[in-house]
């Protein structure tokens, strides 16, 4: 049989490309943006294990490393996670999943591609042409009156990009709301694109906040206007506020995506419904908003007033409980299964491991008498890293595995892809476990030279990345290879339940040949043509 | 690791109730995650297809259950919610008879004054068992004063005073950290804790016996900079009388009322009339820009050091 | 919409512009703020509902129309709970 | 030219088409809000700390411009309404009578603000290019007025793009690009112009009018 990937991917060649307004195609161009962004995040990353290795860090200059872990943390938070599942597979499946055409903006749904790359490349030439040393979070007045470096620069590229997610935010909006197709009601919508409707509202709300944040920090460099400048009686907290105001909601964007993910490929490989498909809306919507009333957890420490502490604290622990449902809610749906372990079901699985320990740990941060003596060391760098490596990227590659049949129409190796997996799933706790114990030994973080006395430690840490590159690269060759060697997948090579798998692979132009019809939650017919 | 155990040591009456918390959410969370991997792992054993267990009437949802686990997690939090919430106000909240050093901190070094006018650098002396206040405040960007062994962080910051209090109850020599990010040599801006006991420590404030203590200097400068020239009961202007001001409670031109402490002095004097005392006029002209950070550290212990009743002793 | 709907609405919310302005050259203290700030939720209540014809569409046009202004809400009112509270106060306990 | 809706094929019909779009405006909107949120959170945190000083800075600011830009805005906010409502009637003329004023009302604003920008600029009160204040609340006053040029600044910026949008508007209506089934893009427009306004609804009361009483 001939396969339709290459009619339909080939077709036009790289002219059609950067101006097509097919959903699919953005998606797959968002890809290799996201993929070149994590490389060159990986790639700092690197750089920064390699310098602790031991404890004068005598690889680089106190200088550069500053500039290292804050092109690492630019990067890898605006440039390849927030973006991420979003932008690729929210992009592709967002209107497969609802029976649409095309998402409600193509046009706009192209330009936000453009805006994407042209931030992006513009604070990674800013970072790589001298660079900025403030850490990702600009905490002032150290920003604005006391860094030397490029500053402005990346300023203006995340201010642009944020552009690319409001617009993309707007479109999904949008599209859920007036493209559904008859019979889908919202009870009926997979639960992938609640998440992706919800991220969608954290985008439209949040991003706004930090564009025109760092648009201040700009005009505080350029014409020394004093709002957060202490010296005119201006607040360094008041950018904190307005800073986490946008960061914590970002990382339920980061989250919520990946949730949504997990919550497609369980069911599949277990063949089995979702256990509890209303409470996972819920929790979705109560993460969402509850998410945007705990960003002072940041500052406990900072300064701000005790009771404000206390306020955000137990909003914590509040927002936490949904994520609780959650993690219950995908064990539970394990149970009377008949499961398969493929590759995507092992990257879910991990998700829950990883997910769940980082999000406890969340929550002993949450507590200010336990946050005092953690925050600002590693303990925290692993929190994140268990929740946004462990959880999201896992849960980003586990998707990609998951729909790649459906994308290109070809099937990768399967033994491959369980070895990069599990590969990932050792070499990432060996990687960030040992950071929860030099957090809580003391080790601050953003420290380019240490006490001996955490050496240890960091060399275990440094092995672990080693591996985590390894792991991370296997995929990146496998699936490559698959474009050329792959079997020919066929509509539904796991024979999931999604409407994204009724249709050809990958989908024809118009998604779907003959309308479908849905009866209930996962569950459609192709009408008569 | 041996060495490891020395920064992990309890030295400071806080440590011991952080620890408790911090091992009980240990074991907390350690119970549900082993709980939670342990069914992920039998039921993808038990129910792996092919397997022969009994799949007969897969509920897809159970109101009641959802409820047991959205309840259960919320009690558990807000329990420890309200115990982090107690050892956190005691944290933050220095016992009166706590005696007070002086931080500035600066890009990259920590700057200490005891009320004796000692001066250290990099270094704190602090005697055994007595509960130290530490009122700091930052010359450039916000750094962040962390002492691992006592379990305590401040952030630092410019133009205005953060405060953190501690009781060691360990002798030695402990870390002190700089946690929060603040430019190039963020990871030097180190130092050490050095707990004495109080013979010891008397014996060392004595050996670096400073020119005349802080409040005998912010004496001097009361005059230099005309303080008194209104501040004094035969001056011509209508000024208030600082006597004993600190600690007290200021009635404000705007009806309000506020204690005066260091914060409260610190603004009246950079930022006088940002609020008036009831009663008077806002004559006071802004010293801000005048006087160093130090400088006011001395004023200010100089008018504490008016109040007989209280502990520092000078 | 008749025309004279429009041009009604217009005096309201000009008659609503000199309230506020003759409200503020009274001494009121903190219901100046209070005052002025309401009468300008009244207006834009009026803009809304009558120009951008929000009221008129389906439900989620108001909820949507409501959005921004609840989030910002948030904003202002948790940050406030911060400086509200900031002035060193003895910890109850 | 024909004034019928063509429909992108992603949409069944025109109704279903128009919708979208209106929807996609008013989620836009909410993001404008806050775009100037994050400048009126900072208004409040400062204004919180130095109530007196904002209320001397105020006074500073011309209360009778200020007045008339909004009585402007808000009259302008009704001609617009009026022109869309003639473009669903198929008023060509009028409409575009409409429009064109409503431009010319947001030039007079952006006018009018050129005049306050100027006077301030004689009396020093421009943060970073000439700022000297007397008196003990000279940083306040500073910052009050960092603020002030960043709102109205940002906000003259978006009446800026209003007045570029409607004129553009007003020559495709007189070309007759719209009719009574093709109105969205000047809906759309209008909504814009009157978040525009609503924002200004705020803005005034809250720089202008502080410390005015007695
Ligand atoms: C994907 C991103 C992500 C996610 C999902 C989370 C989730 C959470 N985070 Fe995290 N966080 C970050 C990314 C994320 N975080 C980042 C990037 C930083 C650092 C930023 C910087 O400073 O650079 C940070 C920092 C951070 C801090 C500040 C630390 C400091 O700097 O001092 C705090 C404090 O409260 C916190 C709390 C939480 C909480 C309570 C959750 C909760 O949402 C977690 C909820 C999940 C669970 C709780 C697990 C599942 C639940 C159960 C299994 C229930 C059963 C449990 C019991 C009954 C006990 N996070
Ligand atoms: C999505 C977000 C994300 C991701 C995926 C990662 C991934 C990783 N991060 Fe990062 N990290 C952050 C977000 C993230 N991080 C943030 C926000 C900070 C805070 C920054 C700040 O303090 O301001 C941080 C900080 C941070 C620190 C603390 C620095 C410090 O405080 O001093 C460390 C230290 O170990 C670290 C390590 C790692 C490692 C080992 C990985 C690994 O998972 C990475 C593994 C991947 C690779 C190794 C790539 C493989 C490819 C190659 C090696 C080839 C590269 C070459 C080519 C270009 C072809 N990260
Ligand atoms: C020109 C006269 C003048 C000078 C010089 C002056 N002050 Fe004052 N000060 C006043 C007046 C008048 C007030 C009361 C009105 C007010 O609070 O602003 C005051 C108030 C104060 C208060 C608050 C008193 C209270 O009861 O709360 C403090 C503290 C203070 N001054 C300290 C100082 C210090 C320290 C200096 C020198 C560095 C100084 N003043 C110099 C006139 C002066
Ligand atoms: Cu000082 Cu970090
Ligand atoms: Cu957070």
């Amino acid at each position: 049989m001939t396969t339709i990937d290459a009619a339909f991917y080939r077709e036009g060649g790289l002219r059609s490309w950067l101006t097509t307004h097919d959903h699919k195609r953005i998606a797959i161009l968002y890809a290799l943006g996201i993929t070149f962004y994590f490389l060159l995040g990986g790639a700092a990353a690197t750089m920064i294990r390699l310098n602790l290795v031991n404890p004068a860090g005598s690889l680089l200059s106190a200088e550069t490393y500053n500039k290292t872990f804050t092109f690492h943390g630019v990067v890898m938070v605006w440039f390849f996670l927030i973006p991420s599942i979003p932008t690729t597979l929210g992009n592709f499946l967002l209107p497969l999943m609802i029976g649409a055409r095309d998402v409600a903006f193509p046009r706009l749904n192209l330009a936000s591609w453009y805006l994407y790359m042209a931030g992006g490349l513009f604070t990674v030439a800013a970072l790589l042409a001298g660079g900025v040393d403030t850490g990702w979070t600009f905490y002032t007045p150290f920003s604005t009156m006391f860094s030397n470096t490029h500053v402005y620069l990346v300023v203006i590229g995340v201010f642009v990009t944020g552009f690319a997610s409001i617009l993309t935010g707007v479109n999904f909006i949008v599209t859920v709301h007036t493209l559904r197709m008859p019979g889908m009601t919202w009870f009926r919508l997979p639960l992938f694109v609640w998440t992706m409707y919800a991220v969608s509202l954290v985008m439209v709300l949040a991003t706004p906040v930090l564009a025109m944040t760092l648009a201040l920090i700009a005009l505080e460099r350029l014409a020394h206007l004093g709002i957060f400048d202490p010296a005119l009686g201006g607040d360094p907290l008041l950018f904190q506020h307005l800073f986490w105001f946008y960061s914590h909601p970002a990382v339920y964007i980061m989250i919520l995506p990946a949730m949504g993910v997990v919550s497609e490929i369980i069911p599949c490989f277990v063949r089995r419904r979702i256990f509890g498909y209303r409470f996972m809306t819920y929790s979705i919507l109560a993460i969402t908003v509850i998410g945007f009333m705990v960003w002072g957890h940041h500052m406990f420490v900072a300064g701000q007033s005790m009771y404000a502490s206390l306020l955000f604290s137990i909003l914590s622990f509040v927002v936490a409980v949904p994520s609780a449902i959650k993690v219950f809610n995908w064990t539970a749906t394990l149970r009377k299964g008949a499961i398969t372990f493929e590759a995507p079901m092992l990257y879910a699985l991990g998700f829950i491991g990883l997910f769940m320990l980082g999000g406890l740990t969340g929550l002993m941060l949450a507590a200010p008498a336990l946050d005092i003596p953690l925050t600002d060391t590693y303990f925290v760098v692993a929190h994140f890293h268990y929740v946004m490596v462990g959880g999201s990227v896992m849960a980003y590659l586990g998707g990609l595995h998951y729909w790649w049949p459906k994308i290109t129409g070809r099937l990768y190796s399967e033994s491959w892809a369980r070895a990069a997996a599990i590969l990932m799933f050792f070499g990432f706790n060996l990687t960030f476990f040992p950071q929860y114990v030099l957090g809580y030994e003391g080790m601050p973080r953003r420290y380019h030279s240490y006490l001996p006395d955490f050496q240890a430690l960091n060399v275990l840490s440094s092995a672990g990345a080693s591996i985590l590159a390894l792991a991370y690269l296997m995929p990146i060759a496998y699936l490559l290879w698959s474009l050329r060697a792959g079997q020919p997948a066929g509509n539904n090579p796991w024979n999931a339940r999604g409407l994204e798998w009724q249709t050809s692979s990958p989908p024809p132009e118009e998604n779907f040949r003959h309308q479908p019809v849905v009866r209930e939650a996962y569950a459609y017919d192709e009408a008569a043509p | 690791m041996s060495d490891l155990a020395r920064l992990l040591v309890d030295a400071s009456s806080l440590a011991p109730q952080v620890d408790a918390l911090f091992w009980f959410m240990v074991a907390l969370c350690g119970t549900v995650a082993a709980a939670v991997v342990w069914a992920v792992l039998y039921y993808s054993v038990r129910y792996r297809r092919g397997s022969n267990a009994d799949r007969s009437g897969e509920p897809s949802t159970s109101i009641p259950v959802e409820l047991a686990w959205t309840g259960i997690p919320a009690v558990l939090f807000i329990g420890v919610f309200i115990w982090s919430l107690f050892v956190f106000v005691k944290m933050r909240t220095p016992p009166a008879n706590a005696q007070t050093i002086y931080i500035v901190a600066k890009q990259w070094m920590w700057k200490a004054q005891h009320p004796g006018g000692q001066r250290e650098i990099n270094t704190l002396h602090v005697p055994i068992g007595v509960p130290i206040r530490l009122t700091m405040t930052s010359e450039d960007v916000i750094h962040s004063f962390y002492v691992p062994a006592f379990r305590v962080k401040q952030d630092v910051l410019p133009g205005r005073y953060t405060q953190l209090w501690f009781m060691a109850t360990k002798l030695g020599d402990f870390n002190l950290f700089c946690a929060e990010y603040c430019g190039l040599d963020h990871a030097k801006m180190g130092g050490h804790i050095i707990v004495m006991r109080p013979p010891e420590y008397a014996r060392w404030l004595d050996g670096n016996a400073a020119s005349g203590t802080l409040a005998a200097q912010g004496a001097i400068l009361f005059r230099s900079h005309g303080c008194s020239g209104c501040h004094s009961p035969d001056a011509a202007i209508h000024a208030p009388d600082l006597n004993e001001l600190y600690g007290q409670t200021v009635h404000l031109a705007d009806g309000s009322a506020v204690i005066a402490d260091e914060r409260y002095l610190r603004d009246a004097i950079l930022l006088p009339n940002q609020r008036t005392v009831a009663g008077y006029k806002p004559l006071m002209p802004s010293f801000s820009g005048q006087l160093s950070e130090e400088e006011l550290l001395a004023l200010i212990a100089y008018l504490k050091s008016t109040v007989e009743s209280h502990h520092d002793h000078d | 919409m008749s025309v004279s709907r429009y041009l009604m609405v217009l005096a309201a919310l000009l008659a609503l512009l000199a309230l506020t302005a003759g409200l503020a050259l009274l001494k009121l203290g903190p219901f100046n703020t209070i005052l002025a700030l309401s009468i300008s939720c009244i207006k834009t209540a009026l803009v809304m509902s009558i120009f951008m014809h929000a009221t008129e569409g389906r439900r989620l046009t108001i909820m949507v129309s409501l959005l921004g202004f609840i989030w910002l809400a948030i904003l202002i009112g948790f940050a406030l709970t911060d400086y509200g509270t900031r002035a060193s106060l003895p910890a109850p306990w | 030219m024909t004034a019928a809706a063509q429909v992108a094929d992603q949409y069944d019909d025109a109704g279903q088409q128009r919708y979208a779009a209106t929807l996609g405006m008013w989620v836009f909107l909410a993001t404008e809000i806050l775009f100037f949120g994050v400048l009126f959170a900072s208004y409040a945190a400062l204004r919180f700390q130095y109530d007196q000083g904002f209320a001397v800075a105020s006074r500073h600011t011309d209360m009778l411009l200020g007045t008339l830009e909004t009585g402007v805005l808000l009259t302008s906010s009704s001609l617009i309404a009026l022109a869309v409502r003639a473009v669903r009637l198929n008023e060509r003329r009028s409409a575009v009578t409409l429009m064109a004023a409503t431009a010319a009302l947001g030039l007079t604003f952006l006018v009018m603000h050129g005049f306050e920008y100027y006077k301030e600029y004689t009396e020093h009160l421009i943060p970073g290019i000439d700022f000297s204040q007397p008196g003990v609340h000279a940083h306040a006053v500073e910052l009050f007025f960092c603020l002030y040029y960043c709102i109205t600044g940002f906000h003259s910026l978006h009446v800026a793009i209003g007045v570029v949008v409607i004129s553009t508007l007003a020559v495709r209506v007189a070309r007759g690009s719209f009719g009574p089934h093709r109105y969205t893009f000047p809906e759309l427009a209008a909504l814009y112009w009157h978040l525009v306004d609503i924002i200004w609804i705020f803005v005034f009361p809250l720089l202008y009018l502080i410390g005015r009483g007695g």
